[in-house]
């Protein structure tokens, strides 16, 4: 090989590479937003309940709101507006799902937290929010959510703000997914 | 010689007019929070200072180009390093950076207080308006622009706040903290309010938070700052601060026409009366796409002779109340209440030559959104 | 190896003596001088990452 | 950094065998084709570097044209000449073409003519690619310009394309612009590998790299960071690219995705971008500067470093492009710290070109002028770059008209007098004829006007409220558009003079020697004005000369 070669073949190199650092940025990207909390992303698997006992000696105001958004004929509502609890301690809310139109229609919805901080200690064990779900026409379907603030949320968070946005699934996406969640999707 | 006094002239002209400049109120507003008055001392101590290394750095070079000239016979030395004097210039600058930074780093460190609100609104960026929800007090409303489009096309004269005016502007409580969760209902938009230094991306499908404690009454305006299609410009903020007396006042107000509202679900509307109201919502929604007049615009359907809609009132009700997916259509199911959806379709139905006589009562409506 | 910290330290600060230069370009192999200023790269973006964290708590 | 040093046996064993190569590669051409196919065809960095240097100027006056269509649209509120649909196609095509199509080509064209004549090499070290560089440029430009007569229209949502705005709400030509940033991208980056095979390889023997001329060294730095950056603005597209046509959800949040990624991955490429367009820039003042104070360089080591570390500072910064999408504060401060460094080596460097004009012996040529108000306004630039790094403060800046003046200042008194600057000074080199003085300074003194007037008054509408990409506006920001237009229009026509002094240039004037400014001390003043096609077909041997530069 000429040195020009070497040369070429080296940049080349580290060309393809940084294309595939921008793809491998994406993931990595996520995975930073869920340690770091950046964005107040929040887990979309359960999580274990971590055994701790509830610090009886503040009381962290969770809020919960609820957002539709078009090309979805559902309503989502918070049973629960908010709730006052111990970090440590698990509680349970319910959440109401309504389909407005005559077809099932598949849907998911897409949880925020903020403070951002938050979201670190901010522990799902149940959430309708991990998978898509499919409602059928006219139905009405409560769904409950089980979380626990961890007790090192940091001491000046007093309020948490849960978010929760439905957007529609696309038919084709769904297809795939029917087979593994329709059974508890749709009789949850 | 002409060339380096034409700069100089310049330079200090520029110099001169700096704080002319600065208190004729072209400079950044002082504003009405304790942030905004730090950010505003902030600004001036990092601007004049530039304005001093910039006085020391342009006269040292407009003194070599004046002194040095050849014309003039001057002859060129040949040094081209001096490690002391490389030292420092780049010493003081890193400690310049310091001071900076300290006073930057506090005034940050005070704006992400996370401490309890007094109160809580939640704003949601829509194409192109603002959706405003005050979250303990079950009230919410949408902030259109108010200018008409008739000031735009200069066929009017413009008022003074052209294109800074809304029909229902956010309303808060002076000496309260108040918190902001700012999300997005399409693309992102960004909510900014000069006078109150707060500036905040409004996220589609994320949520963000801010706050402000306002010390004086009275009307702030501000603007969409983040790109979000046509009508960007479109989009004024206006908050009205008042003081905790006045603002219960309107809160009070407020609660009781949207439970009168409410109670008059349930009866017979008149035609007239839903198509007053219907005009009403019309022009602060549905205006800014489909036009006045219900020519539409680009990917916005006409709505006058639309015979998709005419055809079917059904059809026409779960457009407007679930949107059309596939379109930017939305969904106003969840922004407006039962008597606003029912007088602005049947508005859409019976206005610009539609006339189909079609009368969609609130309590149909009502009785879908449930 | 000290020598050559130094001279990236200085690189970096942007002022070296010609003659400390001049020895660099003469004797000094330049995969070294890479490696070393990569991993002082890392230390001065762990550095300022550190003071970021320290001044939010 | 320290800079990789070949050893010097192999390097002239290297130059050797290349232009053994390159010569027969010569002789082919001679007899190759006239007329339209030897422009086509060409092979030959001078002819090449034409080229880019005449595809960049028509693309300055498109995207010029498009600017000025902003500026008179915004000489008075209200909407008079164009809808805001329009409007937003204008603003986002003048950024595209002017970042990727004016100033990127530009730099290409002037390295490609100066680069092989400043290290004394035949020509690039990949010829064929060259060609093939250049030629994609038309293409991806024409596809760009072709949108405008597109259903829906051209691209809508500014050059940053922020997602969902261009992914779910994007006008259907939003494909094409992306194809034709692909082909932009693949012709920057065989540009910047060509560019660093050359440096790397072809240098004349004796020429270390601490001997290069600064332009050269800039350039270098260029091409390593346009080899970073532009594969991840492909990958970025090519991720908006599945959004919108394949069904993915990158950026959708309904589909797990995050819009606030696409800004992350966006300036991650894009902070780079900044400085490509600025480096080789600060190469050319280099040059011009010492050549017109008759003295050399003041700190060409700290110069060569600072250009370093503000290429490593590059990548630490993009997040303070979006201060205001909501982060922690940690990130705040450690994106604020980082970017307030960038100041330091910046700073260096105009400290060190004013040293250099210090005790020298000045003359004032037109080059030199361009060069003079380059550093002045670049600083002026500079300054309020600091101001928007103060993040609380920028929280009052961003997306307003002060950015605009700020990035202006640092990319037109910047980038583009630093290029105008290169090709006053290198005229006489192409064409063998030096410039016409008189009409030179004309240009210049409009310019200068015209800018300042355009972008001066934005500081001041920025900092009184006015957001960026709005075609209309409220009644207190209409003095400063009605000055700012009138400057754009003045310094858009004074343009036209330019075009003169070019065409007067290559059909006549003052003849110059090989040496045309006194001053000037590269290599490239060694060959004949004009300089024929082929040079250094036998390399300068500089071993035995006495070092250059120290």
């Amino acid at each position: 090989m000429t040195p020009v070669q070497k040369t070429v073949t080296r940049t080349v190199v580290v060309l393809i590479g940084m294309f595939f650092f921008a793809f491998a940025l994406v993931p990595l990207y996520d995975v930073f937003c869920r340690v770091t909390g950046l964005n107040g992303k929040a887990a979309n698997q359960p999580q274990a309940m971590s055994n701790e006992e509830a610090d009886t000696s503040r009381y962290v105001t969770v809020q919960f709101i609820t957002r539709s958004s078009k090309g979805l004929p559902w309503e989502l509502e918070a049973l629960t507006r908010q709730v006052r609890v111990h970090p440590g301690q698990p509680t349970e809310v319910e959440f109401a799902f309504t389909n407005n139109s005559d077809d099932d229609v598949w849907g998911r919805a897409v949880p925020s937290v903020t403070p951002s901080e938050a979201s670190l200690h901010m522990r799902k064990l149940t959430c309708f929010c991990f998978q898509e779900q499919l409602i059928g026409g006219g139905e009405r379907i409560e769904m409950p959510l089980v979380f626990q603030l961890t007790r090192d949320l940091p001491e000046d968070i007093n309020t948490v703000t849960l978010v929760y946005t439905l957007y529609p699934v696309d038919n084709d996406n769904v297809s795939q997914q029917v087979q593994t969640t329709s059974l508890e999707g749709g009789d949850a | 010689m002409r060339m380096v006094l034409a700069w100089v002239t310049g330079m200090g002209a520029a110099f001169l007019l700096a704080p002319a400049v600065y208190a004729n109120g072209w400079n950044m507003p002082v504003g009405v929070t304790e942030i905004s008055q730090d950010i505003y001392s902030l600004h001036m101590a990092i601007f004049w200072i530039c304005v001093v290394i910039g006085v020391v750095v342009f006269a040292v070079m407009f003194y070599s180009l004046f002194r040095y000239r050849r014309s003039q016979g001057a002859k060129a030395d040949n040094f081209h390093e001096n490690t002391t004097v490389e030292v420092l210039w780049t010493t003081i600058p890193l400690l310049i950076l310091v001071g900076m930074a300290l006073p930057a780093t506090a005034t940050l460190q005070k704006m992400y207080d996370p401490s309890g609100a007094d109160l809580d609104v939640m704003v949601t960026g829509q194409q192109w308006r603002w959706h405003y929800e005050y979250l303990d007090e079950d009230i919410s409303f949408t902030s259109s622009m108010s200018t008409p489009g008739t000031q735009i096309r200069g066929e009017e004269e413009r008022a003074d706040e052209y294109l800074l005016d809304v029909d229902n502007p956010l309303v808060l409580p002076v000496d309260q903290k108040v918190r902001f969760l700012l999300t997005s209902d399409d693309v992102i938009h960004s909510w900014w309010v000069p006078d109150l230094a707060v500036k905040q991306d409004a996220i589609p499908g994320f949520v963000n938070e801010n706050w402000v404690r306002i010390e004086e009454p009275g009307i702030y305006r501000g603007q969409c700052t983040e790109l979000c299609g046509k009508d960007h410009a479109f989009m004024p903020v206006v908050v009205h601060a008042m003081e905790q007396d006045d603002y219960e006042e309107w809160l009070a107000d407020r609660k009781e026409e949207a439970e009168a509202e409410a109670n008059s679900v349930d009866r017979e509307w008149e035609m007239d009366e839903l198509m007053e109201r219907g005009e009403q919502v019309y022009g602060s929604v549905c205006a800014t796409c489909h036009q006045d007049d219900g020519s539409g615009s680009g990917e916005f359907p006409a709505l006058a002779g639309n015979e998709e809609m005419l055809d079917d009132v059904d059809w026409h009700i779960d457009a407007v109340v679930n949107g059309v997916s596939g379109t930017p259509m939305a969904a106003f199911g969840g922004n407006l209440n039962a008597v606003e959806l029912a007088s602005v379709i049947t508005y859409e139905r019976n206005a610009w030559d539609n006339d189909t006589g079609d009368v969609v009562q609130p309590s149909e409506i009502q009785e879908l959104l449930e | 190896m000290w020598n050559v910290i130094k001279s990236v330290l200085a690189a970096f600060f942007g002022v070296q003596k010609e003659r400390r230069r001049q020895e660099d370009f003469t004797h000094g192999e330049p995969i070294k001088f890479i490696v070393v200023g990569i991993l002082l790269a890392i230390v001065l973006v762990v550095v300022i990452a550190m003071i970021a964290l320290t001044v939010a708590g | 950094m320290a800079p990789k040093l070949p050893p010097q046996h192999t390097l002239e064993q290297s130059s050797a065998t290349t232009t053994a190569g390159q010569a027969q590669e010569h002789d082919h051409h001679h007899g190759g084709p006239t007329g339209i196919k030897r422009w086509l065809l060409t092979t030959n960095h001078k002819e090449i570097g034409t080229l880019y240097l005449l595809f960049s100027l028509s693309m300055f006056f498109i995207g010029g044209i498009f600017a000025l269509v902003v500026r008179a649209e915004l000489f008075q509120p209200g909407l008079q000449l164009v809808e805001p649909e329009f409007f937003n196609q204008m603003t986002t095509m003048h950024g595209l073409i002017m970042v990727f199509g004016a100033v990127m080509p530009a730099f290409v064209g002037l390295a490609n003519w100066m680069i092989p004549l400043q290290v004394g090499a035949p020509d690039m070290a990949l010829p064929r690619l060259n060609n093939f560089s250049f030629w994609l440029l038309p293409v991806a430009f024409g596809l760009l310009l072709s949108t405008l007569f597109m259903p829906g229209g051209a691209p809508n949502f500014g050059w940053t394309f922020y997602a969902p705005l261009s992914t779910d709400y994007g006008p259907p030509s939003t494909t094409f612009f992306i194809f034709s940033l692909h082909i932009a991208g693949i012709s920057s980056i065989l540009g910047a590998i060509n560019i660093i095979a050359t440096i790397l390889n072809m240098r004349a023997p004796g020429m270390r790299m601490m001997d290069m001329p600064l332009f050269v060294w800039t350039w270098l730095i260029t091409a390593f960071l346009l080899i970073a950056v532009m594969p991840v603005l492909a990958g970025v597209i090519t991720m908006m690219l599945m959004d919108i046509n394949f069904g993915t959800s990158f950026f959708d949040a309904g589909g797990g995705g995050d819009p606030v990624l696409f800004q992350h991955l966006f300036w991650f490429f894009g902070h780079p971008e900044v400085y490509i367009m600025i480096l080789p820039a600060f190469g050319i003042v280099s040059a011009i500067v010492p050549a017109f104070a008759r003295k050399p360089l003041f700190g060409y080591a700290s110069m060569v470093y600072a250009t370093a570390s503000i290429a490593i500072l590059s990548f630490l910064v993009w997040v303070h492009h979006m201060f205001v999408v909501g982060l922690p504060l940690a990130a705040e401060l450690f994106f604020m710290y980082t970017t307030m460094l960038i100041a330091v080596p910046t700073g260096v460097k105009v400290f060190n070109w004013v040293t250099t004009l210090f005790r020298g012996s000045i003359t004032f040529e037109t080059p030199m002028l361009f060069a003079l108000a380059f550093i002045v306004m670049f600083t002026i630039g500079g300054f309020s770059g600091l101001m928007l790094a103060i993040v609380p403060a920028d929280f009052q800046y961003h997306d307003t008209y002060f950015v605009v003046a700020h990035f202006h200042y640092v990319l037109v008194p910047g980038a583009v007098f630093a290029i105008i600057a290169g090709a006053y000074y290198w005229l006489p080199k192409w064409t063998g004829h030096y410039p016409d003085e008189r009409l030179g300074r004309w240009h210049f003194w409009l310019s200068v006007i015209g800018v300042n007037l355009t972008f001066f008054p934005m500081h001041f509408s920025g900092l009184a409220g006015m957001p960026r990409r709005i075609p209309d506006y409220a009644l207190q920001f209409a003095d400063f558009n009605m000055v700012s237009s009138i400057g754009g229009f003045i310094f858009g026509v004074s343009q036209l003079l330019f075009i003169a002094v070019l065409i007067k240039c290559v059909r006549g004037g003052e003849k110059a020697p090989a040496k045309a400014w006194d001053g000037a001390e590269d290599l490239e003043w060694t060959v004949p004005s004009p300089a024929p096609l082929h040079t250094f077909e036998t390399p300068p041997d500089l071993t035995s000369q006495a070092p250059q530069r120290h």
